[in-house]
C-alpha cells in the first residue's frame, strides 16, 4: 500500500498567536496534522540591545539587562554584575553574594511557576497556570519589599547590590518557602500526573543529548536530556559551591530521556533545589556593608572576557570588551533561549500541530531575550 | 490486556485527584481568595496574608519628583539617566547663594548648599522613565526621588498619573520663567549688578 | 587541556595556522581565515580536545579601518577545558567558512553576526538576516553604521531628536 | 404543552389543519428560544464564577458607584451579549458570503429542534414522539454541517482545521453515545422519551431509586461513557480540540464576530443542556424525584429535571477547569480503541445481566 500523500499547506503560527509565548512566527509546513518542515522567524521583539550598550555607561546597561528576560531579571543582572566584576577583578563582601544568591534563587522560582503555568496553558490547563501565578505574586512581592520594584529590579550593581535586605527579610522569605513547598505537591497532583497531560508529554519531541549538545541548548532542557551539566556546579561562580544542592536530570520516567516531560520535570525539581538553596543561604546570611565594594566609577581595565552563568533557561553569557572608557566597547549576550529555540525544527519535525506548540512550551523561550 | 486496564484506572485516578482539588478549592473560595478589587481595595490588603506591612518598606518606585528648591543644577541625574528622559538647563546666576524673589529664586539648599546656577528648565518624561532609579543616587542634594513609601513626607504616594495626552507625561518642576527673564538672566544689565 | 597546549596541538596540526598576537589575553588564539573549517572539524573530533559545546559566537568591529573580528567561545564538556578563538577579517570583504555543519548551534550564531555585522560565512546553508528584517541596510554593530533615513515610508528615528520642550 | 395539544384546541376553533399545525409550532418554538437564551445566560454566569471559585478568585464583581456589573457580577453575562450584539458584524472579503452568513444558524438550529424532544415534566414536552431519543440523537448531529460550512467558508487556516477536526470528533463520539442508549433502550423497550421516564419509577434493590444507571453495573458504566461522550460532542475541554484556544487561536470561530459568534456560543451551551437533558432522561431518571411516589407532581418534577441537568452541566464546567486537552490521534484512540469496544461489550453485558437478575 502507498503512502497517501495530500497536499500540503503553509501556515503561519504567529506573529500573533496565543501561545507563541511573544511575538515569534513560526512557518510550518503541513500534511494534515503532520507538521514537516517548521522555520522560525524571530527579531519582531528587537530592541538593540547590544547596540544600546555601545552608547551608555557601564552601570547603565543593567538596566538594559533586566529588559532582555524580562521573567528573571535578577538573573540577567546576576550574570552581568558577575562578568564585570570578573573584568575589575572586584572581590564583593560575602553579604552581597548571599543576598545575589537568594535573590537569584527566588527568581528562577518565580521564572520556572511561570514557564510550567504556560506550558500547562499550551496543553490545554487552565487552572495550573493561575495557581501558579498567584505563588509566582508572593515573589515579586518580596522583590518589591527588598528593591521596590516587581519586574525589573535593576537590584545587583557592579560591586555590590541597590538596597540592603529589608529588616524582616529572613521571616517573610522563610515564611514564603514554608507556604510554597506543599503546592509544589498540589501542582504534581493536579498536572504533572494528570493522565491527560501525560500523555500529551510523554515521549513526546525527543531531544537525544547529542543533538542536545550539539545545538547549544542549555540549563533545564539540557539537563532534561540526562547531561548533568549546571554551570553553578560545573563553573561555580559566585558562591554556589557553598550551597548543596543536586542536580535534577530527566530520566524518562513516562517515557524516552528527554522527553517534554522530562524538560518540565527537570523545572519541577529545580524549584525544590532552588528552596533548598534559598534555606541555606538565609540560614548562613552574614551582616555586612553592601555597599562597601560599588566602586565610585566604573572604568574596567582594557581587555575582553567571556563569562557566563545560569540563568532559569541555561547558559546566559556575557561577552564584555572594554578599552579603558566608561562605556563599553561592545556588549554581547549569549541567550539561552535563543539556543534553545534553534532547536525547534530538529525537535518538533514530523509531529502534530498540537504537539508543536506543546514542544515549543517545554523549551522555555522568552521573546526579549531571543531578539534582545 | 493488563496494561490496558491500569492505564484506564490511572486515568480514573489521576483526573479524580486533580478535580478534587479544584472542588477543594472552589469550596474555599472564601479563605484562599487572593483577588484585589483594584479601585476600591488598595493593596496592601490587611486580609490578605502577604507577611509585611507597608510601612516598612524601603523603598517604592513610583513617580519621579524633584524638589527644585534643592536642586543645584549639577546634571548628575541627567547623566545617570539610561534613557534620557531628564531634560536640565541651567543659567548662571548673578550672585552665588542669593535669592532671586522676582523668579522664586532660592539660593540655599535644604543641605546648606549656596546654589550658583538658576535651573532654568528641568523636566522629567515619565513615559520614557524606565523606573531604575539609577538617577536617585548620584544626587547629591537628595532632591530628586520616586514619591512615596520612605519619601512620603516629602510627597505623597502617587502612582495612577495616567493622562488622556502623552505630553502631559512631561513634568516640568522648574519654576516657569519668562522670556524676558530669562534673557535679564544670561545678559545681566551692569547696573543690576550694582 | 590548557590554552598554551592548546595552542601547541593546533599549532602542530596546521603549521602557521596559529598567529601570535601579544594583545590577546591567556585563553585566547588567533587564527588564519583561510583553514578554519578544518581547525574547527579537527577541535570537534580530535579526542584530546573534543570541543563539543560553541558557547558563544561574537562578531567585533575594532573600529575605523580595522579588521572585523569573528570569535568563537568552545567549551568541552568531556575535558572542562576552554578556548576562545579569535578570526580577524577584511573590513571590505569580509568572508570565513562557515562551522554551522559542524556545530548546529552555528547555524543562527552565524547568522545573527551576519546580520549585525555584515560577516559572510561562506558555506553557510540559510544564511539570512535574523533579527533585523530581510531588506535591512547596513550592518547595524560596526561602529561606522548610519542607520538608513526611511524603512518602507517610515522614517528610522535618529539617536535622540529633541521633539518636546 | 405539547404541539397535538395546541392543535386539537384549535382544531375546535375551526377548520383550517394546516395553518392550525404551523401556528402550534410557532407558539411553541418562542418560550423555547427564550428559554436557551435565559440558560445560557445562567450557565455563561455560572461559568465564570465556577471556574474563578476554583482558580481562587472571584470573577466578575461589580463594586461602588458607576457603570459595572451589578452585585456579585450579576449582570455579566448581560453585558456580554449585549456587547455581542452590538459588535460590528464582520464578514471577510474571500469568505464565501452565504455560507458564512448561513453556517451559524445551522448549527443553533441542530441545537433549537433537540429540544422539541426533551421532557421538562410530566406534560412539558414539546412533542412526544415515540421515536424521541432518536429524533435528538440524529438532529443533534446536525450542527457539524453547521461547523465545517464555518471552516470552510471562513477562507481561514485555522478554521479549516477547527472544522476538521470537530466533524472527526463529533462523528466518532456519535457511535459510543448512541451505542451507550442502545443499552437503554433494551431495558425499557422503548423510544418515547416520556416510555424511558415512566419506566424508571419506583425503586431498585429496596433503597436506590429505579434509575437505569442503577439498575445494574453496566448501565452505570454506559451512563459514563454516553457522558464523556456527550462531553466530546459539545467540544467542551478536555476534547475541546476543535476550538483549543492555544493551537488553532478560536477554531471554526476565528473569523467570528458580533451575533454570528454569539450564536455559536450559544448552540454550545444549547448542546450542553441537550446532552444533560438525555443523560438525565435515560439514565437519571428524568423527572422522577429520587424518592419515588413522593414530590412528584408536575411543578416537581420541572425542579427535578432542571437539577439534575444542572448539575450534569456543572460537572462539564468542572471538568474544564480542570483537565488539560487532548491532542487530535489521542482524542480519536479514545473513541475507538476505548469508548467504542467498551460501549459495545457493555451492552452484551446489559443485556446478560438483565435476563439472568432482571
Amino acid at each position: 500500500m502507498g503512502v497517501v500523500q495530500g497536499d500540503q499547506m503553509v501556515l503561519n503560527i504567529g506573529p500573533q498567536h496565543p501561545s507563541t509565548h511573544g511575538v515569534l512566527r513560526l512557518q510550518v509546513r503541513t500534511d494534515g496534522e503532520i507538521v514537516s518542515e517548521i522555520k522560525p522567524y524571530i527579531g519582531y521583539l528587537h530592541r538593540c540591545f547590544e547596540k544600546h550598550s555601545e552608547n551608555v555607561t557601564y552601570e547603565q546597561v543593567i538596566p538594559f539587562t533586566d529588559r532582555c528576560d524580562y521573567v528573571a531579571s535578577m538573573n540577567n543582572n546576576f550574570g552581568y554584575v558577575v562578568t564585570m566584576e570578573e573584568l575589575m577583578e572586584i572581590k564583593v563582601p560575602d553579604r552581597v553574594e548571599y543576598i545575589r544568591v537568594i535573590m537569584a534563587e527566588l527568581n528562577r522560582i518565580a521564572s520556572h511557576l511561570l514557564a510550567l503555568g504556560t506550558y500547562g496553558l499550551d496543553v490545554g490547563a487552565f487552572t495550573p497556570f493561575l495557581y501558579m501565578f498567584r505563588d509566582r505574586e508572593r515573589i515579586l512581592d518580596i522583590f518589591e519589599l527588598t528593591c521596590g520594584a516587581r519586574l525589573l529590579y535593576n537590584y545587583m550593581w557592579v560591586g555590590g547590590v541597590s538596597h540592603d535586605l529589608p529588616k524582616d527579610f529572613e521571616r517573610i522569605c522563610i515564611g514564603f518557602l514554608d507556604y510554597f513547598e506543599p503546592k509544589i505537591k498540589e501542582y504534581n497532583d493536579l498536572l504533572t500526573h494528570n493522565k491527560i497531560f501525560l500523555e500529551r508529554t510523554a515521549d513526546v519531541g525527543v531531544l537525544p543529548p547529542d543533538v542536545a549538545i550539539n545545538f547549544g541548548v542549555s540549563g533545564p532542557n539540557l539537563r532534561g536530556s540526562g547531561v548533568n551539566w549546571d554551570v553553578r556546579k560545573d563553573e561555580p561562580y559566585s558562591i554556589y559551591d557553598r550551597f548543596e544542592f543536586e542536580i535534577p536530570l530527566g530520566e524518562g520516567e513516562f517515557g524516552t530521556v528527554g522527553d517534554s516531560f522530562d524538560r518540565y520535570w527537570v523545572r519541577v525539581c529545580e524549584m525544590k533545589e532552588s528552596i533548598k538553596i534559598i534555606r541555606q543561604a538565609i540560614k548562613d546570611l552574614p551582616d555586612g556593608d553592601v555597599f562597601q565594594t560599588i566602586p565610585k566609577k566604573i572604568r574596567p581595565p582594557k581587555g575582553s572576557i567571556y563569562r557566563r552563568t545560569e540563568s532559569p533557561r541555561g547558559d546566559l553569557g556575557y561577552y564584555i570588551i572594554s578599552d579603558g572608557s566608561p562605556i563599553p566597547y561592545r556588549v554581547k549576550m549569549r541567550s539561552p533561549a535563543f539556543t534553545a529555540l534553534s532547536s525547534l525544527g530538529e525537535i518538533a519535525e514530523g509531529w502534530m500541530l498540537s504537539d508543536v506548540i506543546a514542544i515549543l512550551g517545554s523549551l522555555d523561550i522568552v521573546l526579549g531575550e531571543i531578539d534582545r | 490486556m493488563k496494561k490496558y486496564f491500569a492505564n484506564i484506572w490511572g486515568t480514573i485516578t489521576t483526573l479524580k485527584t486533580g478535580m478534587g482539588i479544584t472542588w477543594r478549592h472552589m469550596m474555599n473560595i472564601k479563605k484562599d481568595n487572593v483577588t484585589l478589587q483594584y479601585p476600591e481595595e488598595r493593596w496592601p490588603r490587611p486580609e490578605r496574608d502577604i507577611g509585611f506591612e507597608h510601612e516598612k518598606y524601603n523603598v517604592i518606585r513610583s513617580r519621579l519628583h524633584v524638589d527644585i528648591d534643592d536642586c543645584i543644577g549639577c546634571l548628575k541625574c541627567e547623566r545617570a539617566c539610561p534613557v534620557d528622559c531628564i531634560k536640565i538647563d541651567t543659567i548662571k546666576a548673578p550672585t552665588r547663594g542669593e535669592d532671586i524673589p522676582d523668579i522664586r529664586h532660592t539660593g540655599v539648599t535644604e543641605n546648606g548648599t549656596n546654589k550658583a546656577l538658576v535651573v532654568s528648565r528641568f523636566t522629567i518624561d515619565m513615559s520614557e522613565c524606565c523606573y531604575c532609579n539609577l538617577c536617585v543616587y548620584p544626587c547629591p542634594e537628595e532632591c530628586i526621588y520616586m514619591v512615596g513609601g520612605p519619601n512620603s513626607p516629602k510627597h505623597p504616594i502617587d502612582y495612577e498619573f495616567s493622562e488622556f495626552n502623552r505630553k502631559d507625561l512631561i513634568y516640568e518642576f522648574s519654576k516657569p520663567l519668562t522670556s524676558e527673564q530669562k534673557s535679564e538672566l544670561m545678559n545681566p544689565k551692569p547696573d543690576a549688578k550694582a | 587541556m590548557t590554552s598554551t597546549e592548546i595552542k601547541e596541538t593546533l599549532d602542530r596540526q596546521f603549521p602557521g595556522s596559529v598567529i601570535e598576537n601579544i594583545d590577546l589575553a591567556e585563553n585566547q588564539l588567533e587564527l588564519k581565515p583561510d583553514q578554519w573549517l578544518e581547525i574547527a572539524t579537527f577541535l570537534k573530533n580530535e579526542p584530546g580536545l573534543s570541543f563539543d559545546q560553541l558557547e558563544c559566537v561574537t562578531g567585533i568591529d575594532t573600529g575605523e579601518e580595522g579588521p572585523l573580528q569573528s570569535r568563537y567561545n568552545f567549551h568541552s564538556m568531556e575535558h572542562r577545558h576552554k578556548i576562545e578563538v579569535v578570526i580577524s577579517l577584511d573590513r571590505n570583504n569580509p568572508k570565513v567558512a562557515s562551522i554551522e555543519q559542524v556545530w548546529r548551534v552555528g547555524d543562527w550564531f552565524e547568522r545573527e553576526t551576519y546580520d549585525m555585522f555584515g560577516i559572510i560565512y561562506e558555506g553557510h546553508r540559510d544564511l539570512r538576516r535574523i533579527l533585523c528584517p530581510e531588506d535591512w541596510e547596513g550592518w547595524p554593530l560596526r561602529k561606522d553604521y548610519e542607520p538608513q533615513e526611511t524603512y518602507h515610508g517610515i522614517v528610522v528615528p535618529k539617536i535622540k531628536e529633541e521633539e518636546w520642550e | 404543552m405539547t404541539v397535538d395539544t395546541l392543535m386539537n384546541w384549535f382544531a375546535k376553533l375551526g377548520d383550517f389543519p394546516e395553518l392550525a399545525f404551523i401556528l402550534a409550532v410557532l407558539i411553541c418554538a418562542v418560550p423555547v428560544f427564550l428559554f436557551i437564551a435565559v440558560y445560557a445566560l445562567v450557565a455563561i454566569y455560572g461559568e465564570l464564577k465556577i471556574s474563578s471559585f476554583m482558580q481562587d478568585k472571584v470573577g466578575p464583581m461589580g463594586q461602588g458607584v458607576g457603570l459595572h456589573a451589578g452585585k456579585w457580577g450579576l449582570l455579566q453575562p448581560v453585558a456580554d451579549a449585549l456587547k455581542l450584539i452590538l459588535k460590528e458584524d464582520i464578514i471577510p472579503t474571500s469568505a464565501d458570503k452565504k455560507l458564512f452568513i448561513l453556517a451559524p444558524f445551522i448549527v443553533f438550529i441542530g441545537a433549537f429542534i433537540a429540544f422539541a424532544a426533551l421532557p421538562f415534566n410530566q406534560n412539558i414536552i414539546i412533542a412526544d414522539m415515540n421515536i424521541g431519543i432518536f429524533y435528538i440523537l440524529a438532529v443533534s448531529s446536525l450542527g457539524v454541517i453547521g461547523l465545517i460550512m464555518a471552516g470552510w467558508s471562513s477562507n481561514n487556516k485555522w478554521s479549516l482545521y477547527g472544522a476538521m477536526r470537530s466533524a472527526a470528533q463529533i462523528v466518532s463520539y456519535e457511535i459510543p453515545a448512541a451505542l451507550s442508549i442502545i443499552a437503554v433502550i433494551m431495558l425499557t423497550g422503548t423510544l418515547s422519551m416520556q416510555g424511558i421516564i415512566q419506566h424508571q419509577s419506583g425503586f431498585v434493590w429496596g433503597i436506590l431509586p429505579n434509575w437505569i444507571i442503577f439498575q445494574n453495573p453496566f448501565t452505570f458504566l454506559a451512563f459514563f461513557i454516553f457522558f464523556i461522550s456527550g462531553v466530546a460532542e459539545c467540544n467542551r475541554t478536555p476534547f475541546d480540540i476543535p476550538e483549543a484556544e492555544s493551537e488553532l487561536v478560536a477554531g471554526a470561530f476565528t473569523e467570528y464576530s458580533g451575533m454570528r459568534y454569539a450564536f455559536f456560543f450559544l448552540s454550545e451551551y444549547a448542546n450542553m443542556f441537550i446532552v444533560s437533558g438525555i443523560a438525565v432522561t435515560a439514565f437519571l431518571g428524568g423527572w422522577q424525584s429520587p424518592i419515588s411516589g413522593i414530590l412528584n407532581s408536575p411543578a416537581w418534577g420541572l425542579w427535578w429535571f432542571m437539577s439534575k441537568a444542572m448539575f450534569l452541566i456543572f460537572a462539564m464546567i468542572w471538568f474544564r477547569w480542570t483537565f488539560p486537552r487532548l491532542r487530535v490521534d489521542q482524542l480519536m484512540n479514545v473513541c475507538w480503541k476505548g469508548f467504542t469496544p467498551i460501549a459495545m461489550v457493555n451492552i452484551f453485558g446489559v443485556g446478560i445481566w438483565h435476563l439472568m437478575l432482571g
